[in-house]
C-alpha cells in the first residue's frame, strides 16, 4: 500500500503522518503538493491536520480549490482510499466527498486532550484490524470539529451505517458527557457511502507509538497497510 | 530640532548631545526616531546592561550565548537546543488576544532565524486575582491568543506556568519562550556580512502598525495607553508558517549570509544590528520595501513593526534562487539594498538620502547606565514580621482543600486544554507535570523545559527569591530525569527609574547568577521587561527563568504520578520550620511577610543529582519537587496524577502547619519499590543526602499522620477540587 | 468601483454558541433586557467592475463558491457605488 | 422591541489577515476586479426596551464594554423596530 500525504502551505500534521507511515509502519509514502496535480500513483490519500490555508474564512474553505484536490476527488471516484484527520475531515466536507459541516466547539475554545471512541464498524479497510464495537482512546485537537447535520443527512447516515467512530465514555455509553464537541449523535467519524473515503476529528496519528502515550491509533493505519491492494471496499 | 520632538522619542537632553556629537550635526527627524527606538531600553538595555554582565554565560556546551537571537546549547551528535524567552507584556495588557499572539510569533521568529525548526513553545503568565473581572478578561483573551498563534502554525505548547496576585491587576505579564533543534553546522546568524551582497525583505508587507513599540515598551501604562494604538498588532500565524517554512528551506541551499527578523523596531533593529555584529555597513532603498497601505514616509516605514518580516543578506547572485523559494510558498522577497563597507546605515528614499547614521552609533555606542538602588522600606518591615504569634488552624484537611482550589496552585489544565501540546509528535511528557518533554526523532535523547519564579519569594527577599527560581527550574527539569543544562531569562520589573525597584532587579539578577554559576547552567540570552506599573504601582519583581534539560535515555524519563501500590515514598531534603513567604500564609492568613524559604545551593546542587543519578540507575518510580503549597500539596499532587492514595507518617516534632504547608526548599519526593528501598537509601547515605522514609503509596485517600493531628482525604475530592477551581471562575 | 457588503449568519436550526456567549456576557455585565444574540460575519469585496449587475452577478457567484457554505449558512448581498 | 445590528472591523492601518487571505483566493479563483476585501463581525442583538433611544445608547454602551475591542477596532450600529 502506498500512501501520500497532502501538503499544503498550512498543514501542520504533514510530517506526523509521513513519519507514522514511513517510521512506525515503514510502508512506502510521498508528500503530495498542493499546487501540483499529481498523486503520484498513491493507493490512500491522507489530507493531514493543520490549518490548510490559514483557514480564516471557514474550516478548510479555500483548501478544497486547491490543484491537488481535482486528483483527490477522481482518485475518490475511481474508489481510491482516501482519509482525512482534523482539518483534513473539515476540507472533505467542504469539498462535498462527506456530508455535513464541522462548525466552532460550544465552549468556543480549542480542545486539545484525549478522548475514547467506540468503533462502529470494522468492516473497512480503515478499521478492519479493530474489533466491533471497540473502545479505543485517540486524542482531539481542534477548535471547529462540532459536527452538524440536516435531519436527513443524519438518518441517512445513520441508516446508512456510516459513522465509523463516535465519541463514548468508558464503557462505550454514548452520551452528553462523552461528547467533547456537541457533535450530532456524538459523530467523530464518517464515511461515504462507498466506504473509500473516511474523515474523522480525532488523530490517529498521535497515538502510534508506546512512547507519546498508545497505540491505539496505529491499528488505523495497520488496518491500511494490510488491506488488500485493489481489493473491494465493503 | 525642537525640544518636545526629541522628548518625545524618549531620549534626553544629554543623550540628544551625544547624537549630535557622533553625527558632527543635527539630527533629522527620521535619524531622530531612530536613535529614539534603538536606544530605548527595549532595544538598548542601557539600564540593565552593566547588571546582566554579572551572568555565567559560558560553559563547555554553550555553542552561542547572549548577543544573538537566541542561545545556543550543544546536546551532542552535533545538534544543539536553541532557545529564548520574550516579554509581550504592554500590548498584552491592552489587547490581550494579539498582544499574546505577537509575543508568541516573536519568539518564534527568534528561533527560525537562527535555523532551528522550532519544536515546542512555553509561556508564562501573571494576571490579578481571579475574582476580578478584568484579570479574567485578559487571562482568557491572553491564553486564547496564544493557543491561536501556536497552535495554528503548529508548533505545540508544551508548559508554562500561571500565577494570579493584585499587584499584576493592570499590567499582565506575558513572556513567551521558544525552543528549536538544530544542526550545529547549519547555524544562521544575524549578520551583514561581505560588502556588496544583497539585502532582502522577506515576508509580509510593511504597514503602518506597531510604530514606536519599543519606546511603549519602555514607558508606564497609564490612562493614555490606551489610547497607543499602533503599538498593537494583529498576528498572522499562517504568514508565519509560510515564513518559518521558507526561511528553513532557504538556510539549508547555503545561500543565505545572516538573517535576523524584524521584532522591536522592525527594519531600524534589523539593519543596524546585522551591520553593526559585522562591523559593516548597509544602504537600503526604503522605496522598494513592499508596503501594505500608501503614503508611507520614510519615518514609518523604518520604525513599523508590521510582524512577520525577516531580513536576509544573502550571498550576490543568489536573489533570484532566494526569490523562487519564497515564490514556492507564496511569500514576497524583495531586494532593498546592499551590504557597504563604510560602517554607515544609509536610508534613502529613490536618490534622496532619508539617514545616514554610524551603524554602531545605534548599538554599541549608546550609553550605559548604573542606575542608583535603595533597599526598600516594605522589606524591612516584611521581613520581621513576627510569624510566631499566628494561630494554628485545626483543620487541615481543610486547609489542603483550600490550597489546592486556589488559583495559583490548582491545575492549569483549563489552560493546557486549549494549546496543542501533541502537534510534532515529540511529546512525551505534556503540560501537567514537573517539567514537559520531548524525544529527539533518530535518537534516545530527549529534551526537558520549565519555566518558573515564585515572585513571592522574590518580592520578600529578590536575591534568595532569583537563586530559588532558578534551584526550583532545576529542580523540576531533574525530577523529569534530565540533566539541566542552562537557563534563558525575563527579568520583568517596574520603573528602573526608582532606586528600590532598580534595588530589587540588581539583587534578584545577583540571586540567578549565584544560582546559575552553583548548579551550572550558564544563561545564554533572555530579555528585561521594565515599566510595568499602573498609576505608580509596580508588580512584584518577577525573574522568570526558563531553564531547558537533556535526557541522555529517553526511556528513562520520569514523572510524578504514584505508579503502584505499596512502593514506597521516600522525601529527600530536609523540613524546615519556615512558613515566611507560602502560599499557606498567603491564602489562609492573608500575609505575605516572613522571609521565604532558605536555600543552600551546594545542597540543592547535591539533592538534585542524586535524584537524577537514582533516576538514571533506574532505581526509582516517580519523582516530585516540593513547590507552592509545601509538602502537602506535593503529596497531593503525586496522588491526583498517578490515581493513587498513600499512607504518610510525619514524626518531626514541628508545628503541623510548618511540617505540612512550609515550603522549604531542596525537597523531592521519589516512590520506589519495596525491594529497591534498601538500595536506594544507601545511595542516600552514600551521598550524604538527608531524607525520611514517609510512607507507601495505596488506597483512595491521602492519609497524613502527625503527633496528635490527622489528614484524611480520598483523593478524587482532591482532584475534583485541583482540576476544577480554575474552570469555576472562568465560567463565572 | 462597487463595493458589496456580504453577511452571513448561521442558518436558524444551527446553533451559534458565539451568540450565546455573547447573550450570556451582556446579561453579567447587566444588560437583561437583552434577548437574543446572533453573531456572524461581515465582508466587504471592492471590485472593479463596470455596472450594478455584474457586480451583483459576480458577487453571488464568489458567495456560493467560495463565502458561504450553503449546509450551514444563509447570506445576504449589498451593493453600493463607491468612488 | 429592537435590533441593533453592530457591524465590527479592522481599524484601517491594522492588518486582517482574513480580509487578505480571502482576497488571494478570490484572485485565485477568477475574480481579478477584486481590489479589496475586509472581513470583520455582525452581531445582532435584540432588545426589550422602550425607545429607539435607550436602545441607541445601551448598545453603544455594549459595543464599549464589551462587544469591540476600540484599540484595534471600529464598529458601526444601526437600529430597527422589530415585533
Ligand atoms: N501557561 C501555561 N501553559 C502551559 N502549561 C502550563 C501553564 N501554566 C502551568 N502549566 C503546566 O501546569 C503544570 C504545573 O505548573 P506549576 O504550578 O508552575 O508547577 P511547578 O510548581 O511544578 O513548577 C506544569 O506542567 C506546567 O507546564
Ligand atoms: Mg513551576
Amino acid at each position: 500500500m502506498r500512501f501520500g500525504v497532502v501538503v499544503f502551505p498550512g498543514s501542520n500534521c504533514d510530517a506526523d503522518c509521513y513519519h507514522v507511515i514511513d517510521k512506525v509502519l515503514a510502508e512506502p509514502v510521498e508528500y503530495l503538493w498542493h499546487g501540483d496535480r499529481d498523486l503520484k500513483e498513491v493507493d490512500c490519500v491522507i489530507l493531514p491536520g493543520g490549518f490548510s490555508y490559514g483557514d480564516y474564512l471557514r474550516v478548510g474553505a479555500i483548501a478544497r480549490f486547491s490543484p491537488v484536490m481535482e486528483k483527490v476527488l477522481e482518485h475518490a471516484a475511481g474508489g481510491g482510499l482516501v482519509i482525512g484527520i482534523c482539518n483534513g475531515f473539515q476540507i472533505l466536507t467542504e469539498v462535498g466527498l462527506l456530508p455535513g459541516a464541522l462548525v466552532r466547539n460550544p465552549s468556543l475554545k480549542f480542545q486539545c486532550h484525549n478522548t475514547r471512541l467506540r468503533v462502529e464498524r470494522n468492516d473497512l479497510p480503515f478499521t478492519s484490524l479493530y474489533k466491533k464495537k471497540e473502545i479505543v482512546e485517540i486524542p482531539i485537537a481542534h477548535g471547529e470539529g462540532s459536527f452538524v447535520a440536516d435531519e436527513e443527512t443524519l438518518e441517512l447516515l445513520e441508516k446508512e451505517n456510516r459513522v465509523v467512530f463516535r465519541y463514548c465514555d468508558e464503557n462505550g455509553e454514548i452520551n452528553g458527557i462523552s461528547n467533547p464537541n456537541g457533535s450530532l449523535n456524538n459523530i467523530a467519524g464518517i464515511c461515504n457511502e462507498k466506504g473509500n473515503v473516511l474523515g474523522m476529528m480525532p488523530h490517529p496519528e498521535r497515538c502510534a507509538e508506546e512512547i507519546l502515550g498508545g497505540l491505539d491509533g496505529e491499528i488505523l493505519f495497520r488496518s491500511l497497510a494490510g488491506w488488500r491492494q485493489g481489493g473491494d471496499v465493503a | 530640532m525642537k525640544k518636545e520632538f526629541w522628548r518625545k522619542m524618549g531620549l534626553s537632553e544629554e543623550e540628544y548631545g551625544m547624537i549630535k556629537g557622533i553625527l558632527g550635526r543635527d539630527p533629522n527627524e527620521v535619524e531622530l526616531g531612530i536613535f529614539g527606538v534603538m536606544w530605548s531600553e527595549h532595544c538598548s538595555y542601557k539600564n540593565s546592561k552593566a547588571v546582566l554582565r554579572s551572568f555565567p554565560t559560558t560553559g563547555e556546551r554553550v555553542v552561542q550565548g547572549p548577543g544573538e537571537n537566541a542561545g545556543v546549547l550543544d546536546i551532542g551528535d552535533g545538534q544543539g537546543v536553541v532557545f529564548k524567552i520574550e516579554s509581550h507584556n504592554h500590548p498584552s495588557a491592552i489587547e490581550p488576544y494579539q498582544g499574546a499572539a505577537t509575543g508568541v510569533g516573536g519568539i518564534i521568529r527568534d528561533i527560525f532565524t537562527m535555523g532551528a525548526r522550532p519544536i515546542a513553545s512555553l509561556n508564562s503568565l501573571r494576571f490579578g486575582s481571579l475574582k476580578s473581572k478584568r484579570s479574567r478578561y485578559l487571562f482568557n483573551g491572553v491564553v486564547a491568543g496564544i493557543a491561536g498563534y501556536g497552535n495554528c502554525i503548529g508548533i505545540p505548547t508544551i508548559g508554562g506556568e500561571v500565577y494570579f496576585h493584585p499587584s499584576y491587576e493592570e499590567n499582565c505579564l506575558v513572556n513567551a519562550m521558544c525552543i528549536g533543534l538544530i544542526d550545529i553546522k547549519d547555524i544562521a546568524k544575524g549578520v551583514a556580512q561581505g560588502p556588496g551582497n544583497p539585502v532582502l525583505v522577506v515576508g509580509a508587507k510593511t504597514g503602518k502598525d506597531g510604530i514606536h513599540g519599543a519606546t511603549f515598551a519602555s514607558e508606564e501604562l497609564n490612562e493614555k495607553s490606551e489610547e497607543k494604538r499602533p503599538a498593537v498588532q494583529v498576528g498572522d500565524p499562517f504568514m508565519e508558517k509560510l515564513l518559518l517554512e521558507a526561511c528553513l528551506e532557504l538556510i539549508k541551499t547555503g545561500y543565505v549570509v545572516g538573517m535576523q527578523d524584524m521584532g522591536a523596531a522592525g527594519l531600524t533593529s534589523s539593519s543596524s544590528e546585522m551591520a553593526s555584529r559585522a562591523g559593516t555597513g548597509m544602504e537600503m532603498d526604503i522605496a522598494k520595501v513592499p508596503r501594505r497601505e500608501t503614503g508611507m514616509t520614510p519615518y514609518e516605514i523604518m520604525l513599523s513593526e508590521s510582524q512577520e518580516r525577516m531580513l536576509v543578506v544573502a550571498k550576490s547572485g543568489a536573489e533570484k534562487a532566494v526569490q523562487d523559494i519564497f515564490a514556492k510558498w507564496g511569500l514576497e522577497a524583495v531586494v532593498i539594498g546592499k551590504v557597504t563597507d563604510d560602517g554607515y546605515l544609509t536610508v534613502k528614499e529613490g536618490d534622496e538620502v532619508a539617514a545616514r547614521i554610524p551603524a554602531k552609533a545605534l548599538t554599541e555606542m549608546c550609553p550605559v547606565y548604573a542606575k542608583e538602588a535603595k533597599k526598600p522600606e516594605y522589606l524591612i518591615k516584611a521581613q520581621e514580621y513576627d510569624l510566631s504569634t499566628l494561630p494554628e488552624l485545626g483543620d487541615y484537611g481543610q486547609v489542603m482543600m483550600t490550597l489546592l482550589g486556589t488559583g495559583n496552585i490548582a491545575s492549569k489544565e483549563w489552560v493546557y486544554r486549549q494549546y496543542d501540546y501533541m502537534v510534532g509528535l515529540n511529546t512525551v511528557v505534556g503540560p501537567g507535570s514537573d517539567a514537559a518533554v520531548l524525544r529527539i526523532k533518530g535518537t534516545n535523547k530527549g529534551i526537558a523545559a520549565t519555566t518558573d519564579c515564585n515572585a513571592r519569594y522574590v518580592y520578600l527577599d529578590p536575591r534568595q527569591g532569583g537563586q530559588i527560581a532558578v534551584a526550583e527550574a532545576a529542580r523540576n527539569l531533574v525530577c523529569a530525569g534530565a540533566l539541566p543544562l542552562g537557563v534563558t531569562d525575563c527579568l520583568n520589573f517596574g520603573n528602573p527609574e526608582k532606586p528600590e525597584i532598580f534595588w530589587q532587579f540588581k539583587e534578584a539578577a545577583a540571586g540567578i547568577s549565584e544560582a546559575c554559576r552553583t548548579l551550572e547552567t550558564p544563561v545564554t540570552g533572555g530579555n528585561v521587561s521594565f515599566y510595568n506599573e499602573t498609576k505608580g504601582e509596580a508588580i512584584y519583581p518577577t525573574p522568570v527563568v526558563g531553564m531547558v534539560g537533556l535526557l541522555e535515555d529517553i526511556s528513562r524519563v520520569m514523572t510524578m504520578g504514584f505508579k503502584d501500590e505499596d512502593d514506597i515514598i521516600i522525601l529527600l531534603g530536609e523540613n524546615k520550620d519556615e512558613l515566611g513567604g507560602t502560599a499557606y500564609l498567603s491564602v489562609i492568613h492573608g500575609l505575605e511577610a516572613g522571609k521565604p524559604p532558605s536555600i543552600d545551593l551546594e545542597a540543592e546542587r547535591l539533592i538534585q543529582r542524586t535524584t537524577l543519578a537514582l533516576i538514571k540507575e533506574g532505581l526509582v518510580k516517580s519523582a516530585h519537587d516540593c513547590a507552592e503549597g509545601g509538602l502537602s500539596i506535593a503529596l497531593a499532587e503525586c496522588c491526583i496524577a498517578g490515581g493513587l492514595g498513600a499512607d504518610v507518617v510525619l514524626s518531626e516534632e514541628m508545628k503541623a502547619s510548618s511540617l505540612l504547608f512550609g515550603e522549604s526548599q531542596s525537597r523531592i519526593i521519589v516512590t520506589a519499590h519495596k525491594e529497591k528501598m534498601e538500595k536506594v537509601l544507601s545511595r542516600l547515605s552514600i551521598n550524604k543526602v538527608p531524607y525520611k522514609v514517609l510512607g507507601n503509596v495505596g488506597g483512595e485517600y491521602l492519609t497524613i499522620n502527625g503527633s496528635g493531628w490527622k489528614v484524611r482525604l480520598a483523593v478524587c475530592d482532591m482532584e475534583e477540587k485541583y482540576r476544577r477551581a480554575i474552570a469555576c471562575y472562568m465560567d463565572m | 468601483m462597487f463595493k458589496a457588503v456580504v453577511t452571513i449568519t448561521f442558518k436558524k436550526n444551527i446553533l451559534d454558541p458565539q451568540g450565546s456567549a455573547v447573550h450570556k456576557a451582556l446579561h453579567s455585565l447587566g444588560y437583561p433586557e437583552v434577548s437574543d444574540v446572533r453573531v456572524g460575519k461581515h465582508i466587504e469585496v471592492v471590485m472593479d467592475v463596470d455596472s450594478d449587475e455584474i457586480a451583483h452577478k459576480r458577487i453571488e457567484e464568489m458567495c456560493t463558491k467560495l463565502l458561504a457554505n450553503p449546509v450551514i449558512e444563509d447570506y445576504q448581498i449589498n451593493v453600493a457605488v463607491v468612488e
